[in-house]
């Protein structure tokens, strides 16, 4: 028989001012195997732990049940609060009388009623336990990062630093990301390239990073410390060691009319490319739908003109395997299709474009060379209109828009309205808004000074139809401070289109088990305290997959998942769950149920001598569980027919324990 | 008080729920008739939700929307304006002998082509 | 395949073009159009309020005939096609609202089970497109006609789910079907006037000026519409391109508008 | 006469990663749902073999609801659709033998959705006391 002691809470009114703590520690006191119970304000400090222990010590506890808030919150604590008096850490039980019981009950009655239910079970629950040793692992030194923006170039360069081999999965042909597509960076105004090429020159050159380019995550198994990850490259027939990136295969190629995915489709390039100038790996790509010796066997022009012999067409996708210790998410965003937006006349006219084409039409690198012209007729535009919260803030229909506010749109449409009148002083320019949003450093100054020095027409209100008519775009808004119907003629329109995570997301969290929310962005394990790692243990988070955030905000993110996976790699054996499947041999028939509903394949068998009640001996083949690789999920618990299967820390006696007391 | 239970009223058969505005003046940027009318899509919301419905009860405005619902697609929100707009102009025309519309009007307004349908909706949304 | 069919109040009498026109390219097709027995003008417009019940018993009395008949109900009037697919909503999914209409009614509730198309959903989603262009024998190629939805056949999306309500094709394809060109334009989807016709024929002018000055700016030598308010006040109000019913068009294409001489 | 106010009895089995936290979410919230549900947590929805539902019938639950991550979000990748043709397979062996469909649940809860597990609860606990009393498998031998 165990001795239990009981610790009753009251989280300072949390619990104490809905439950009658004191009703509670008296009525558990006559559970059985209870030798002691108390209740005190505040178990979780270091007087209330030392309560745990001093009674742990004197009444020779051999189990403990604390009565306050959620196992999330506190097992640990008191887990470690047991091992410190000399008792095995899972003999500790957390009966839920907060979260599930003080803050969802109004009175008091049936409060103490339920908290003493909650406190029943735990004690049943923990009579039946066991004290358990967990398992240790070993952790691969060896950190993958998928996608290499510039959340995932940061974490990378930082895990690095500290000595730690990383691989980078970038699905395009280059790393960059949306920052290298940027014109300026915003509050400051210093150009995007210029502070980002430099940290893609060094990833490429530091010996302590491979860059899986065009490349993606396929498989992904194990567990923390221990992933086996499968990583399709594509096949870029092009051989990536040998190509030189000299360009001459791209300027000789005939197929010349295929639309530049890197400016959003707004001029061509050839079929064999380099995406941009500053392109790492600098090497070629050929674009299979596009190539004509790929596609009808006719050409091999770019084998010709290459010097270096790095042109093969008959290159296949390669599948690498490899094993980290941890990943790093970083699968960033894109900008909402505007296809549902048509009233913004987005398909009809060239001269409504997105912030992200905006960025391509005035970067010195983009289809204009920097010069700020209408799509359409290349013209320079004398009035242009940008319309913010497009898709952002939209809670009407969740096909069209997302419910959240995007962030980043405030900022940079004060930025593209800045630098128009700087470069175009005869530019009239409208910003439509709802609210500007300009938390940050010196963002609120920025947005301002847009206003009042350079002379930006900031309108509250919203656009609600733009018409294409003649070379005109007929803008009809609303400006709710004069209380008008605005008709303004513009030239061009630009809308400040709503982010969403990128699409490879949710497939990747599927492979990962990682949680996402409704919008597709990872969930933090805690959103204040554990801001980068995601719940999965070893799947860590960094920019705009686990919400939208602006650059500087990436960066530390980024820096901040570096730092967490360098504490887990400088680990050599991690401490594993000791809650795993066990199997008792002699009631195992070896049927293979278990085996084939365990998603790790944890499960085994072998052949054992087991000894008859006549003295034989008989061969049976019994299921044997790996505690390194269970997971403790108790799936093999329920498909075993026999009953042998059990799992440690939720045993079924446990729970039927559990059920009983809750329905005494 | 009378206009609690009215502001009431006019949610409870719009179904519409006013605080879900967001303030960005959409329904206004789209609406077809907004010049001729002096209380605008996203005044009725927000005159209905803190109760000032007088004006807006005694306004020709309410007979100037077009129930083309435009501002009811285009709200970010779901707001759906035009159904707000809707229900004050019931609880005008509803009072007695309070009809914008009356039959012997209607011959002055008429010309050789105007379909039927014209003064049918006419009727549905002008009078009682 | 037979369907029940609501011409309303306006196909009788002013626009007998959209009606008579649309029977006879049915036939073609291969769709009878049962017309409902006894059927009562819809209202011209939907009243939103959800106590307005006696104004929406008509439609619900069709809805219900076409039912009882287990046809779909197909409109061709923009206007009757948005109040009977409103009051077919507002009776799926507003169980007062419901309950209230159904206390007018003779032998048994009705809960919205019907199915109501526009034709032109009928043409795109039942007869097909292409169907459409293999029985074309006067193709219109070479016209660049722009379609004008107006308000009432795309709003509120939510309800009419006929097509996306800012970027509609199923009238352009129409178009694309009988062998012309569609012409898109922005204005395409804005509000004529409507009724207002009546109270302040200057509003229903500006409004229609500027979805004509928009579809010509756009190059368009015609306008095709499915609401006989739309064309009326588009003709009204200085229209210099023709403004037709599409179900026309659609005979012509088919070949069977001569036959529907003297009506 | 004294009649003792009926409060239905529910056992909410919950897994750890989503359906719990979710718990904790609504608490977090104050999002009220009626005491009568008691929350046992499991590591995963597909640990609560059906042996459990019925023993908590057996003494006297008068619902028994399992909540379990999304589909596709488990954290052990697959035990919830374990737990959903389990269960599927246990509820309409129950409803044939007169456990209404009504008094049993699976439901997918993530730990975003606090308010999902109270209106949940709520809806459970109303849909199960109107029910009544589950007389159906109670052994009368396990009451007091």
């Amino acid at each position: 028989m165990q001795r239990v002691g009981v610790f009753v809470c009251w989280c300072g009114s949390n619990i104490a001012g809905t439950v009658d703590v004191q009703a509670v520690s008296e009525a558990l006191k006559n559970e059985p195997g209870v030798v002691f119970s108390t209740n005190y304000q505040y178990m979780c400090s270091q007087a209330g732990q030392d309560i745990i222990k001093d009674a742990i010590a004197e009444h020779k506890l051999t189990g403990i049940v604390v009565c306050s808030c959620s196992p999330r919150m506190h097992e640990a604590t008191f887990r470690k609060t047991a091992a410190a008096a000399g008792l095995n850490p899972y003999m500790v039980e957390i009966a839920n009388i907060r979260e599930q019981c003080s803050w969802v009950h109004k009175d008091m009655l049936t409060g103490t009623e339920k908290a003493i239910i909650l406190g029943k079970a735990a004690v049943a629950k923990v009579n039946l336990n066991a004290p358990l040793t967990p398992g240790e692992s070993p952790v691969t030194k060896r950190a993958l990062v998928i996608g290499g923006g510039i959340a995932g170039i940061q974490t990378a360069l930082d895990i690095a630093d500290a000595g730690f081999p990383v691989d980078i999965v970038e699905k395009k042909p280059t790393i960059g990301g949306k920052m290298a597509q940027l014109d300026k960076t915003f509050p400051t105004l210093d150009c995007a390239a210029c502070i980002l090429t430099p940290k893609m020159v060094d990833v490429a050159q530091n010996e302590n990073i491979r860059i899986f380019s065009y490349s993606e995550v396929t498989e992904v198994k194990g567990f923390v410390g221990n992933f086996d990850v499968t990583i399709k490259k594509h096949a870029r027939f092009v051989k990536e060691d040998i190509c030189t990136g000299c360009g001459a295969c791209t300027e000789k190629c005939p197929m010349k009319k295929v639309p530049n995915e890197f400016n959003l489709g707004m001029d061509n390039r050839s079929a064999i490319y380099i995406p941009f100038a500053q392109a790492v790996p600098k090497v070629a790509t050929i674009d299979p739908n596009y190539c004509n010796m790929l596609k009808k066997g006719k050409c091999g022009l770019c084998a010709k003109v290459c010097a270096a012999g790095a042109i093969d067409y008959t290159q296949k996708d390669e599948y690498i395997s490899e094993k980290y210790g941890a990943i790093v998410v970083a699968t960033g965003f894109n900008p909402i299709s505007m296809d549902k937006f048509d009233e913004f006349a987005y398909n009809q006219s060239k001269d409504v474009i997105t912030s992200l084409e905006f960025e391509r039409l005035t970067n010195a690198a983009g289809p204009t060379a920097g010069k700020l012209v209408r799509p359409s007729d290349g013209k320079h535009p004398h009035t242009i209109v940008f319309v913010q919260c497009v898709g952002s803030r939209c809670s009407a229909c969740a096909e069209k828009g997302k419910e959240y506010c995007s962030k980043i749109c405030c900022m940079y449409t004060a930025k593209h309205a800045m630098l128009t009148r700087d470069k175009y002083p005869d530019t009239e320019v409208y910003v439509f808004y709802i609210d500007v949003r300009t938390p940050g450093k010196n963002f609120d100054e920025f947005y301002r000074r847009a206003v009042e020095e350079y002379g930006v027409n900031y309108i509250k209100g919203m656009v609600g139809k733009v018409t294409p008519e003649g070379d005109k775009l007929k803008v009809q808004a609303s400006d709710l401070i004069a209380n008008k119907q605005l008709h303004i003629d513009a030239d061009l329109v630009v809308l400040a289109a709503a982010i969403e995570p990128d699409k490879s997301a949710r497939p990747l969290a599927t492979m990962l088990t990682a949680s996402m929310d409704t919008n597709d962005f990872f969930t933090e394990a805690h959103p204040k305290l554990r801001p980068v790692e995601s719940p999965t243990a070893g799947v860590f988070l960094s920019g705009a997959c686990q919400g939208p955030k602006d650059i500087p905000e990436t960066v530390s993110q980024a820096g901040a998942a570096a730092s967490k996976v360098i504490g887990l790699l400088a680990k050599d054996k991690l401490t594993g769950n000791p809650c795993v499947a066990h199997s008792n041999e002699l009631m195992c028939n070896g049927c293979s149920s278990c085996e084939r509903v365990c998603p790790y394949g944890a499960i085994s068998y072998e052949d054992k001598e087991f000894r008859m009640p006549d003295r034989t001996t008989k061969i049976r083949r019994v299921a044997v569980v790996n505690p390194a690789v269970c997971q403790g999920c108790g799936a093999c618990t329920v498909a075993c027919p026999s009953g042998a299967m059990d799992l440690k820390g939720f045993a079924s006696a446990q729970i039927i324990a559990e059920v009983d007391a809750i329905c005494k | 008080m009378e206009n609690k239970y009215l502001q009431e009223e006019l949610i409870r058969i719009s179904g519409v729920n006013p605080k879900k505005c967001m303030r960005c003046g959409k329904c206004s940027a789209t609406c077809p008739a907004y010049d001729e009318m002096e209380y605008h899509p996203h005044q009725f919301v927000n005159m209905v939700e803190s109760g000032d419905i007088e004006p807006l009860l005694a306004s020709k405005s309410l007979y100037r929307c077009l129930s083309c619902f435009a501002c009811i697609d285009r709200c970010p929100r779901g707001v759906e304006p035009a159904k707000l707009v809707e229900a004050v102009r019931l609880a005008a025309i509803r009072k007695q002998g309070a009809n914008h519309l009356t039959a012997d009007k209607v011959p002055a307004m008429l010309d050789e082509d105007i379909p039927q349908q014209a003064i049918v909706s006419a009727f549905r949304k002008y009078s009682k | 395949m037979k369907v029940s069919y609501f011409p309303g109040c306006t196909l009788k009498n002013k626009a007998k073009d959209l009606d008579v026109y649309a029977r006879k390219a049915a036939e073609v097709l291969g769709v009878t159009l049962e017309e409902i027995e006894n059927w009562q003008c819809c209202g011209g417009v939907f009243s939103t309020a959800r106590d307005e019940v006696a104004t929406k018993l008509s439609s619900v009395r069709a809805l219900k005939e076409a039912g009882s008949k287990n046809q779909p109900l197909v409109t061709v009037c923009s206007a009757c096609h948005n109040v009977i697919k409103q009051t077919n909503h507002a009776m799926q999914t507003d169980k007062e609202f419901a309950s209230k209409v159904n206390n007018y009614m003779a032998d048994g509730a009705y809960a919205g089970e019907t199915e109501v198309y526009h034709y032109l959903e009928m043409l795109r989603d039942v007869v097909g497109y292409e169907e459409v262009k293999k029985k074309v024998v006067n193709s219109f190629k070479g016209k660049k006609i722009a379609a004008y939805y107006g308000c009432l056949l795309l709003r509120p999306n939510g309800v009419m789910k006929m097509d996306d309500p800012e970027n509609p094709s199923i009238m352009e394809d129409f178009i694309s079907a009988i062998g012309a060109t569609p012409v898109v334009y922005a204005k395409r989807n804005e509000c004529c006037g409507g009724y207002i016709a009546m109270e302040s024929p200057e509003l229903a002018k500006k409004n229609s000026n500027a979805v004509i000055e928009n579809a010509k700016a756009a190059g368009a030598e015609m306008i095709i519409t499915a609401c006989p308010l739309c064309r009326y006040n588009l003709i009204k109000n200085g229209a210099d391109i023709p403004v037709v019913y599409f179900t026309e068009l659609l005979a012509e294409a088919l070949g069977v508008k001569e036959d529907t001489n003297g009506k | 006469m004294q009649v003792k106010e009926y409060k239905p009895l529910i056992v909410a089995f919950c897994c750890n990663w989503c359906s719990y936290a979710g718990a904790d979410l609504a608490g977090n919230n104050r999002l009220a749902y009626p005491a009568d549900v008691k929350i046992i947590r499991v590591p995963c929805s597909c640990r609560v073999n059906p042996m459990f539902v019925l023993r908590a019938f057996q003494r006297g639950a008068d619902g028994v609801i399992i909540c379990g991550c999304h589909p596709g979000d488990c954290h052990y990748t697959s035990g919830n659709y374990y737990t959903r043709r389990r269960m599927a397979a246990l509820f309409s062996m129950l409803d044939y033998l007169g456990i209404e469909k009504e008094r049993t649940r699976v439901e997918w809860v993530s730990a975003a959705e606090g308010a999902k597990f109270a209106a949940t609860m709520n809806d459970f606990a109303e849909k199960v006391a109107a029910l009544g009393e589950n007389k159906r498998l109670e052994d009368l031998r396990c009451k007091k």
